[in-house]
């Protein structure tokens, strides 16, 4: 059947939904957009042939047209939901994607991921006039303002608002003031305990 | 050919609804597109050809302007099936008699079919008989496995089973006092959770 | 007497009172963070949850990091320590120069919240960096004067340059003073390793600092159901571990039944929500974990039952079953789970335990103990040494490749009461714990591998033994030992036995071909718990150049090769004769 | 809430004035309905910049006031609820302003002068520069690839919109009567319901949606 294989696209991003983003098919895309340019070929070959008087070649060209259209509903469908799992990786993993995750996406994605980070970032800049506000912190209403925490990982050197630096080795707890190790706890690198 | 709002041009879901076959006849000709009826190796579509059609595809080629197919219903939406879903709608497996039953229900409409508002009143009267078992079990099963629940569901349904499901863990959780904790983002934690059992499987 | 502690308003103020009964008076600055080490056993965890309870009370910041030995706490304290003011130890930095070790600025200040004696002297008498938190009683320490000398006095003994603006005459004078002042000071160093010898000889343990800090929390009015709890839980730890004699254990649990009575005792209790806390005083039967297991497999697996009646033996098996028929339990109750048990025969096997007792020589402490239960919701009743042997075995469990740190935490968790799940893992390991520990006794009795030294009896763990993996951890060891040693005793013709102390060692590393070593005081001397291995250990080492790392805070157990074994052996049979 | 003193709202040339503590109410206001709403409301421009102020100027009182003082901490808590407050509400509306930026940038382009836009001007240009962002991405990945005639985005398909049928739950905070729910159809008369203070429906947004922008009703 026609625009099959843009309709595989579709079927790979659902079956990946809640999951990772599968890696970018290119090949693919490139198969669509290959049939797009024989079925479009087909239907110029076809109005000229109208135009030299032959009959009975409008049905076969609507036909083509459906499917140029379908092709073209898919493949930018494609796009666009993976553009959507991109952006929420920007609020989730922070600005810096992990090397395994930016693996799967294509080079213009990855620019692109580039390209909304920096805008983001200019929009939050900008607001309320003066210094801004990070949206992507303050995810959840604030109950305390220190939290109990415990270092997942080894990250390393911490600084805090009052120029203090903390060592987060695996496994460590710390007391700290919620509103700066909220990023570490959403990025996995602390735990939040609450009794 | 526009879109109503609810259905979102770049919409997964609505994308695979509009995959759904109907069963076409051919009226006009099609020449050299033969290949698309694979039950027969002529080189056309004659008038007269039976064939089934993705929805998407029907629409083009038959609407008041152009009939270049008739379109039929498919089975699951005839009189039969209307009558056993009114008979007892809770015990039928929607998700047999198609992924999408009420969005692709929804979408032949459009053809202006004799049997439209007997459909379209059907769908309805389906949906409000299922809607209360749905709601029932997504708030009563708590820590147990849901794909039994779930299986004879459509699509539609079972995303709303899920919210439902989400309702009731978020309001467990608030229940408990876990929704105080800071959790890691679900990417963050999908992606270590895979980095993890790559490893595993490494050894 | 009585830790003196108080309270500012505004701030947490520690005061304690030191040997000199100088109370030293230390505010803690708000803004600044603290460090707080703790060494790996369930005391110094209760002790660090009380801890963080208060700080997050009065909101101050802290780091926690857990330190299992001398060279980690070093490490940790060198990652650490950047702009840190303070440090908190517990259960660890007491019996070594702490200064000395760490070399840390000179405005950073330690608090010692450590129950390992003695306490070094250096610590005791480093009144500016160091602070102990310890009740006063506890610390006997020989006077200043004992040990340390006014430096000046002796700069004047020296043969010192400036002689040029004294008159020649008084030179002779001079020589006279100092052969007189130079034999002073031979006398009084001669006096002073004498003394420090006696001070340092025998290595034993003070109050919980569970404990300790529980009560620095009621001082400051910040005492609840749950920190007391915790302090239960640490005192209990050191019951199981055989750190106090029962006697300070009787005494710790009455201070504790005060505060139990004062926080549970309600007239209104059908208005306090299932949910909460309370806590209850009882006798509890010594065996470990009845209440999750058959009466018939804990009676097996505890130390004081199993070694009466040397369960290991068929006629032992045979007197058991008989004082379980003389008891009225039929044996088929006694070797099903006991939640399961007929509630009419649970209910009463206390007493009837205790009416039969004189009858199988069993004494009323090799049976009871008085204990604490904590309940909340509806099915949740726990006891403490339940509570304590889960916590302790998860500690030192080796499980799916965890790291030490990680099992702290995991050990954490079994203190966290709402984790059900954890605390149920925890009760698991502990029962394989404890059936590995039986299994190694029976070997070590059937195989004759508990051998009289002369001065002391020993035993190895043979290489590939199953289970070996339990016994590379020092609290299960302790408790091998001792069941070990108990066993012996029980079994042994040899009348001297009670009077010898035990040296047990178990593979501790394949690879690096390492033995983890403990030694543990005679059962004549139980009544005092006085441990003099740490001396004799070091002594035996440097007397060999036997390759051993004496590196945790329990001097008494250290890591050594094996292939040093014999010649180190030989050298603390001599030391020892 | 000692932190909240007399503000003085200088939008408007008659003076208002409304206490930090109003402020903060009517930003609750608009974020619940704005979290709630299908479609983005209009902006609460001068309510964001206002209490933006105020948090500098409570951080302000912090760093003068004395260490250990315990009104401190309060302060502080204070100032991350409202951070929280005006964070979630910006992220509510930046999800639909990336969701519908060609469809709100049509509006933009329709707007009388004398009507008030959706978007503050930071998220306008937020939503031209996004907008463009997406079709350069889709324009360089698929859309110049193809043949000639398909090459366009026609916002008329493509536009993501707002659907307006949702159904919302409301809370009546003035008397408003004469509201027509449901037109006349064929099979049923049109429906019109007078809502008093006080009531809570549940109804599809589109016939409620002036009254949510009037402050008439607020969803809940």
């Amino acid at each position: 059947m026609l625009a099959e294989k843009a309709l595989d696209l579709i079927r790979e991003l659902e079956r990946s939904v809640g999951g990772s983003l599968p890696p970018y098919n290119e090949d693919r895309v490139r198969q669509v957009l290959e049939e797009m340019r024989v079925l479009c070929e087909q239907n110029q070959k076809d109005v000229s042939a109208t135009v030299a008087g032959e009959s009975g070649l409008f049905s076969g060209v609507q036909v083509r047209h459906a499917a140029l259209e379908r092709n073209k509903r898919c493949l930018l469908a494609y796009l666009y939901n993976r553009i959507e799992q991109i952006k929420k990786m920007r609020w989730e993993f922070g600005s810096v994607l992990p090397t395994e995750v930016k693996y799967n996406l294509c080079e213009q994605e990855v620019q692109w991921f580039g390209r909304y980070n920096k805008l983001l970032a200019n929009y939050m800049r900008s607001i309320g006039g003066c210094g801004g506000l990070d949206l992507t912190q303050d995810m959840k209403p604030p109950k305390t303002l220190y939290v109990e925490v415990r270092c997942l990982v080894d990250h390393g050197e911490f600084e805090t608002q009052d120029g203090n630096v903390i060592v987060l080795k695996k496994n460590s707890q710390h007391f700290l003031l919620r509103s700066e190790c909220e990023h570490l706890i959403r990025q996995g690198i602390l735990e939040h305990i609450v009794h | 050919m526009t879109l109503k709002a609810s259905e979102n041009y770049f919409d997964i879901d609505d994308i695979l609804a509009s995959n759904e076959r109907i069963p076409c006849r051919v009226e006009l000709p099609i020449y050299r597109l033969g290949y698309l009826d694979s039950s027969h190796e002529s080189e056309h579509l004659l008038p007269g050809t039976k064939i089934e059609f993705p929805y998407w595809l029907g629409r083009a080629v038959c609407s008041k302007k152009r009939h270049i197919v008739g379109v039929d219903l498919p089975k699951q939406y005839r009189e039969g099936y209307r009558e056993i879903l009114s008979a007892d709608a809770t015990v039928v497996d929607l998700h047999k008699l198609g992924p999408y039953y009420y969005s692709f229900g929804t979408k032949l409409l459009h053809f202006e079919h004799v049997a439209s508002a007997d459909i379209a009143k059907s769908l309805v009267k389906t949906f409000q008989n299922r809607f209360r078992k749905i709601m029932d079990s997504s708030q009563n099963a708590y820590n147990e496995d849901t794909s039994k629940l779930t299986e004879n569901l459509d699509e539609a349904e079972r995303s709303l089973f899920h919210s439902g499901q989400l309702g009731l863990h978020d309001f467990q959780r608030w229940e408990t006092r876990k929704t105080d904790k800071l959790t890691t983002s679900n990417m963050v934690r999908n992606h270590r959770k895979r980095k993890r059992n790559v490893l595993n499987d490494g050894q | 007497m009585n830790m003196s502690l108080f309270l500012s308003v505004e701030n947490l103020v520690f005061i304690m009172a030191t040997t000199k009964r100088v109370v030293v008076k230390v505010i803690w600055n708000m803004k600044k963070r603290v460090l707080v080490l703790v060494a790996f056993d369930v005391d110094a965890m209760c002790a660090c949850k009380v801890l963080q309870s208060l700080f997050q009370c009065d909101q101050i910041l802290y780091t926690i990091v857990p330190v299992v030995g001398k060279e980690d706490l070093e490490r940790a304290y060198l990652e650490n320590s950047e702009g840190v003011k303070h440090v908190i130890m517990i259960n660890c930095g007491a019996n070594f120069d702490i200064v000395e070790t760490l070399q840390p600025l000179e405005n950073v200040k330690f608090y010692i919240c450590d129950s390992h004696r003695p306490v070094d002297i250096h610590n005791v008498y480093n009144a500016v960096q160091v602070k102990l938190l310890m009740k006063e009683t506890e610390l006997s320490v020989p006077e200043y004067d004992l040990l340390f000398r006014d430096e000046e006095s002796e700069d004047e003994s020296g043969n010192d340059s400036d002689s040029s603006d004294r008159p020649v005459p008084k030179k002779k004078r001079f020589d006279d003073e100092a052969i007189e002042r130079r034999r002073e000071r031979r006398l009084w160093e001669e006096n002073r390793n004498k003394v420090l010898f006696d001070y340092n000889q025998f290595s034993s343990f003070g109050s919980s600092a569970a404990l300790l800090l529980f009560e620095l929390a009621w001082k400051m009015s910040k005492d609840s159901n749950d920190l007391l709890w915790l302090a239960i839980i640490g005192v209990t730890d050191q019951l199981l571990h055989y750190k106090t004699p029962r006697e300070k254990y009787i005494e710790d649990v009455m201070a504790l039944q005060s505060h139990v009575s004062r926080h549970n005792h309600r007239d209104d209790v059908d208005i306090i929500s299932i949910n909460c806390l309370k806590i209850m005083y009882d006798d509890e039967m010594n065996l470990s974990l009845y209440r999750h297991w058959s009466l018939f497999d804990s009676i097996c697996h505890s130390i004081n039952m199993a070694c009466k009646f040397k369960v290991w033996t068929l006629k032992g098996q045979k007197r058991l079953h008989e004082f379980l028929a003389e008891m009225g339990l039929p044996l088929t109750q006694c070797k099903q789970k006991y939640s399961s048990m007929d509630s009419s025969l649970k209910g009463n096997i206390k007493n009837i335990i205790k009416e039969q007792m004189p009858k199988y020589g069993l004494e009323d402490e090799d049976v009871i103990v008085p204990s604490f239960f904590a309940q909340y919701g509806f099915r949740n009743k726990l006891c403490a040494m339940d509570i304590t042997l889960a916590c302790a075995s998860i500690l030192e469990s080796f499980e799916n490749g965890n790291t030490g740190t990680d099992s702290f935490l995991l050990a954490l968790d079994v203190l966290d009461r709402s984790n059900v799940n954890a605390k149920e893992k925890g009760i698991e390991m502990a029962r394989k714990q404890l059936q590995a520990i039986i299994k190694q006794v029976q070997i070590f009795l059937d195989m004759h591998q508990v051998i009289s030294a002369g001065p002391f009896l020993y035993a190895f763990i043979q290489e590939g033994t199953p289970d070996v993996k339990f016994f590379a951890h020092p609290q299960c060891l302790m408790r091998l030992a001792r069941f070990t040693l108990e066993a012996h005793c029980s079994v042994s013709r040899n009348k001297r036995s009670k009077t010898l102390p035990l040296v047990l060692g178990a593979p501790l590393d394949r690879e690096q071909g390492t033995l983890l070593v403990i030694g543990i005081p005679p059962l004549s001397l139980d009544e005092e718990r006085k441990n003099f291995f740490g001396k004799a250990f070091e002594q035996a080492a440097s007397s060999t150049n036997a390759r051993t790392l004496h590196d945790k805070f329990d001097t008494f157990i250290m890591e050594m090769k094996t292939d040093d074994r014999s010649k180190f052996f030989d050298a603390l049979i001599s030391l020892l004769q | 809430m000692s932190s909240l003193e007399e503000l003085e709202d200088e939008s408007g040339d008659e003076v208002e004035t409304m206490t930090a503590a109003e402020v903060l109410s009517k930003l609750e206001e608009a974020w619940l309905n704005e979290k709630f709403a299908e479609d983005l409301l209009e902006a609460k421009t001068d309510l964001v910049e206002c209490m933006m102020e105020q948090i500098s100027e409570m951080e302000d009182n912090i760093h003068r006031a004395k260490k250990g003082d315990f009104k401190v901490s309060i302060h502080r808590l204070e100032i991350d609820r409202i951070r929280y407050v005006l964070s979630s509400y910006l992220r509510s509306r930046l999800t639909k302003i990336e969701k519908f930026a060609t469809h709100l940038l049509e509006e933009e382009k329709l707007r009388k002068d004398d009507e008030p836009s959706k978007l503050s001007p930071e998220e306008f240009t937020f939503a031209k520069d996004y907008d463009k962002l997406l079709e350069s991405h889709l324009r360089n990945l698929a859309l110049r690839h193809m043949p000639a005639h398909i090459q366009t985005l026609d916002p008329k398909q493509t536009a993501v919109r707002p659907n307006l049928d949702k159904y919302v739950f409301l809370r009546v905070n003035e008397d408003t009567e004469g509201v027509l729910v449901e037109e006349e159809t064929l099979d049923t008369g049109e429906e019109i319901v007078d809502m008093k203070k006080g009531d809570q429906h549940i109804m599809r947004y589109r016939p409620v949606a002036p009254l949510v922008a009037s402050g008439a009703v607020s969803l809940i």
